[in-house]
């Protein structure tokens, strides 16, 4: 490559680079902003129980492991 | 606009497949079920943050060149990480119950028979159409009824890698299930009056009898079980260090640094085989499904045990802590402290199912040399 | 005799080059900058030493069987170390300031000017005689501007291993200079009436969102660009340790063990790179003028996106926490409210400035990520 | 190796399996009360000098650990 | 039935030779020492358990397969660890008393004779039948005389590593025994007045003098003696670590995780050499007695010098430090300063006697340089 | 090699070892004397600023870390 393709490729470089560097944390405003307002609306402070209770809860757990999993299978299996 | 075209070709979206969509699902579940239900988190948000790195298309961090990948090969082929991890598991644990009581092995060994019911299970199912289980694939799927993270790992790691993943989340998942398990188990095959039983008081364990149990426990599985010697050695060992008294520093380090770092870039190289090919099919369910059963054959085996030693003695052991047998440390003892206070308050079985509790611990691995002898690698 | 003759063959000085002579003073020079300038000392003293003890003639410590060598074919090839540190890096880093107030990521992008400028700089300087860069060799050279020591070494060990040593110790020099390098371009961009500007106080952000928070952002990464998700994904999943809450142990390991075991191992390792032939010619006053440049435009880039938000927000964002975009942290953060305080010694810019601070952290892994995707390796 | 092989196969290595289990847990559970026995009648608690007192006694040790090693040298040539 | 049989076949009674017995027997004795005479644990610990665990027949724990052969692949034979406890040694010793007086220099010089009169010893042995040592196993018997575990590990790892378990179990032996072994010949060599010399205070030493002394140190070994450089730079660079007061964070990790982690692995390491081929011979005798004889010599060397320098100075030094230059920190110094209060109990001669302790260190890696330079590898 | 051989090649390392061991910790003994005094003429106890005070003079370093690798690199360059 010589000189000047190289300069070329750069500044080709620059303006792709910047650019998707912008879009992308752009869109990851976006995602966060969204993410908040979704957990101020759906789990508004103080209601979210992790960690801090000692939950007891796991007791529907194990059916919904494997339903979920066999859900998983499924589909990947129709797609597949 | 080559450029955009290839670099729209690198982006994840293009290259993803919905196995591995599917996967990162799985990743988030696990980390769903450590962070929210508190599933041993120690281990279910390593790997579950490992399968959702390994499954990010192009990245390859699972692969040959990654950093997943070369860590599972350093770590898991070896079998390194799953002994260090027992090397710390016995630099934290404190053997004196089962010193006091030794009988209590015998629960620990019953609870073992869920390992291997569930090798004739993992047979049976063969009979279904889609599922097509190797001897060496059903040791490794029956091993998770030893309820023993480590050991489980190690086993699967030597007879069945392709099932490694499969495997470590169904014994991690059911280790954390333990409180929804056993107790209905423990209830269905006991009644009121066993429950009740008070146990009397264990004495007091020398320091000298403590220095010399990983001794005893270690030479005599060299001189009859020698394949079962990598993991009982390395518990002795960690255990060694912690009750010889001199070598603070050193126990310090295996409970602690060694075992939290190991701890950490193990469940991240397990992770990595979370990939769709080797978890969506139709086995894994046969692994989960095998997996609660062995778990169900092992407390009822223990508690079985613990009923007839109840009967041998006259009355003097509390069948419940036949359920502690298949280890889940400590867990397990805690569940048959639970269920005995059900039935009177003031009854305190934590200290008597430690016994059979650890003991589990030396039962499965012995367990797990036994298929190493017997079957492979 | 013919002992003590073979002896003198086999002292240091009848073996010893000039370079090697004047890379030890390289070494020493970097120490006393680290001790007394108080540049990062925690990779500069590990580099210099390593500078030292592998320019000593004969003895090998960094050759293919000395063990400086196989450190740095073990870590630093393999690329397991900048990783592990990046996953410390998450560990240790609170990303409240940057939930808050999202729209302070473009404070981080805009820093990153300072990268794609820099390339074209590197190439612009092939004009010159005695320089001729690769593609390649100058975007190593370029992220020098990201600010971000374990990002330029994870991407130089990959792109360009030769100009390693040189890199590492220009990204963490300029690091260490960020007190010095960015207050005049922050004054000369900014009007006396930007520099007062108070900015309102954040919102409290929950756990839950602290939480997610890595999730987003490795799913983005994933999604979009997965040759970023290395970097990204091990700082998230330390940020995860940190922000469950139930991995307290792994959380520790990775902000203390492993992070301060892992860089004495690539501080030394790094110092292995510097070695006459690589460090002593042109390109490597070329690599430090452009590491210089790429600093001062990313800061620009920075505090010039700042006044933009400042005029599109109505004057409710200080221009000068752009400036800490470049990441540095917390050394950038800390600038920007000195900086402010300057102006008005009572508006306290330090958590406002913390935003833009982490988002620098996360721009140069992309910026990384993007130009592995588009150049190689 | 067809289904019928593997069951009978994975019976006998349950038959067998637990059956070693159960011996092998067993012989520790006679070696472990013999070595409290014989450490309660032996070295009665309290008696043993481990590691709290900070023993001064390793007078005789360097030809302890000769002795030792002599014998065993001795006794491993005799045996090849 | 056949299964039996193959059960039989696999257990470790059948496969257990006499030699694998004995060395059982030999790593219990190492542990026993270790507990109860409390020898050295924090390595006869690893060590005893290293042999208990790779003298399992069958197991081939301490095979190329097995953990520990792999660690001893990976630490030792590439010579990490003992590099790496020396870092650890640089980092936990204050040199100070060294640096005030830097003349104590001699009588660590002193000491290092007990190395090379064991070479002769050595030489003279083979002698006697069965006895057949060529150069480098002399020169890596005689090491032990330096009194210093790492470096002997260090130079028999890269001269004789079949002879590596025997020799590194006899130098920490030695070194355990530094009570026993030196009081009578530092009586028979002094009379009561030496003994009873009281040293002068020494000077303060600044922080500046502290930081440079490594440094001093290394450059002149790098110019003069390169082959010592692997051991001295680790133990400088350590020694900076410590004394930079900007990088606590790596000093500290120097002095706990690294060393810690990296004692028990070597321990284990170490333990591996010890099977019956390699360490249940003839040769094994002559090692100990040989290592003693180094012991020995070296400590009469260091007395003799120290009674040279109290004629020298007019008696302003007390022999009895001389005792301390073997190293075996801080044992020796220990001694020095029991053996003088037996004469005086209100002369302290502990820190006086910590100058030479020191200074052996330094004396036996220049030593174990020498070696490598005039002999092999 | 013979055994007389060894002997002879065992002193001779002797010799030559505790030699070269006591010259070069003489050099040591008079390079740490020669350092001292240096400090103690140079930089007497207390002047000196390491890291006890948070000190703010990193103000001409970036000069001085390329004006000393640039006469680095001269020097190297003259010399090959
Ligand atoms: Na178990
Ligand atoms: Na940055
Ligand atoms: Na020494």
């Amino acid at each position: 490559m010589n000189e000047s393709t190289l300069l070329i490729e750069s500044l080709r470089l620059m303006v792709i680079g910047m650019g998707i560097v912008y879009a992308f944390l752009l869109l990851l405003v976006g995602v966060l902003r969204l993410m908040s307002s979704l957990i101020l609306r759906l789990a508004p402070e103080e209601a979210l129980p992790l960690a801090t209770t000692p939950t007891q809860s796991p007791s529907s757990a194990p059916d919904d492991l494997i339903a979920v999993i066999a859900a998983a299978v499924a589909r990947y299996r129709r797609q597949h | 606009m080559d450029e955009i075209q290839q670099l729209w070709l690198s982006t994840g979206i293009a290259n993803l497949d919905w196995g591995q969509a599917l996967m990162m699902g799985v990743g988030c579940l696990l980390i769903y079920l450590a962070l929210v239900k508190k599933f041993e988190p120690l281990l279910l948000v390593p790997i579950g943050f490992g399968a959702l790195l390994c499954n990010i298309p192009v990245a390859g961090i699972g692969g040959p060149d990654g950093l997943i990948g070369q860590v599972y090969h350093v770590g898991i082929e070896s079998g390194a990480f799953p002994l260090l991890i027992f090397m710390g598991v016995g630099a934290l644990t404190d053997f004196s119950a089962l010193i006091a009581r030794p009988s209590t092995l015998l629960l620990g060994a019953a609870a073992q028979f869920g390992i291997f019911a569930t090798l004739i299970g993992a047979v049976l199912l063969n009979g279904l159409p889609g599922f097509d289980f190797t001897m060496k694939e059903a040791a490794s799927i029956a091993i998770i009824g030893g309820a023993d993270g480590p050991t489980a790992i190690f086993l699967a790691s030597r007879l069945a890698p392709d099932m490694l993943g499969a495997i470590a989340v169904a014994a991690y998942s059911y280790m954390a299930l333990v409180p929804i398990i056993q107790p209905p188990i423990m209830r269905a095959l006991t009644t009121q009056k066993e429950r009740a039983v008070v146990m009397e008081q264990m004495r007091p364990v020398s320091r000298l009898e403590r220095i010399l149990f990983p001794f005893v426990v270690l030479i005599l599985c060299a001189l009859l079980l020698p394949s079962a010697a990598p993991l009982i050695g390395m518990l002795t060992f960690g255990n060694l260090l912690r009750e010889a008294g001199v070598v603070e520093r050193l126990s310090r380090a295996a409970q602690n640094e060694i075992i939290n770092i190991v701890t950490i870039l193990l469940g991240l190289a397990v992770g990595s085989k979370l990939s769709a090919d080797k978890f969506l099919n139709l086995e894994t369910l046969g692994i989960l499904l095998l997996g609660a059963f062995a778990f169900c054959i092992g407390t009822a085996a223990g508690v079985v045990m613990g009923k007839i030693m109840c009967y041998a003695t006259g009355g003097k052991v509390n069948p419940l802590i036949g359920a502690a047998g298949v280890s889940a440390v400590p867990m397990a003892a805690r569940v048959a402290n639970k269920v005995g206070q059900e039935t009177d308050p003031h009854n305190f079985l934590l200290m008597h199912a430690m016994g059979p509790n650890v003991a589990g611990v030396i039962g499965s691995a012995v367990a797990a040399g036994l298929l190493l002898a017997l079957i492979g690698p």
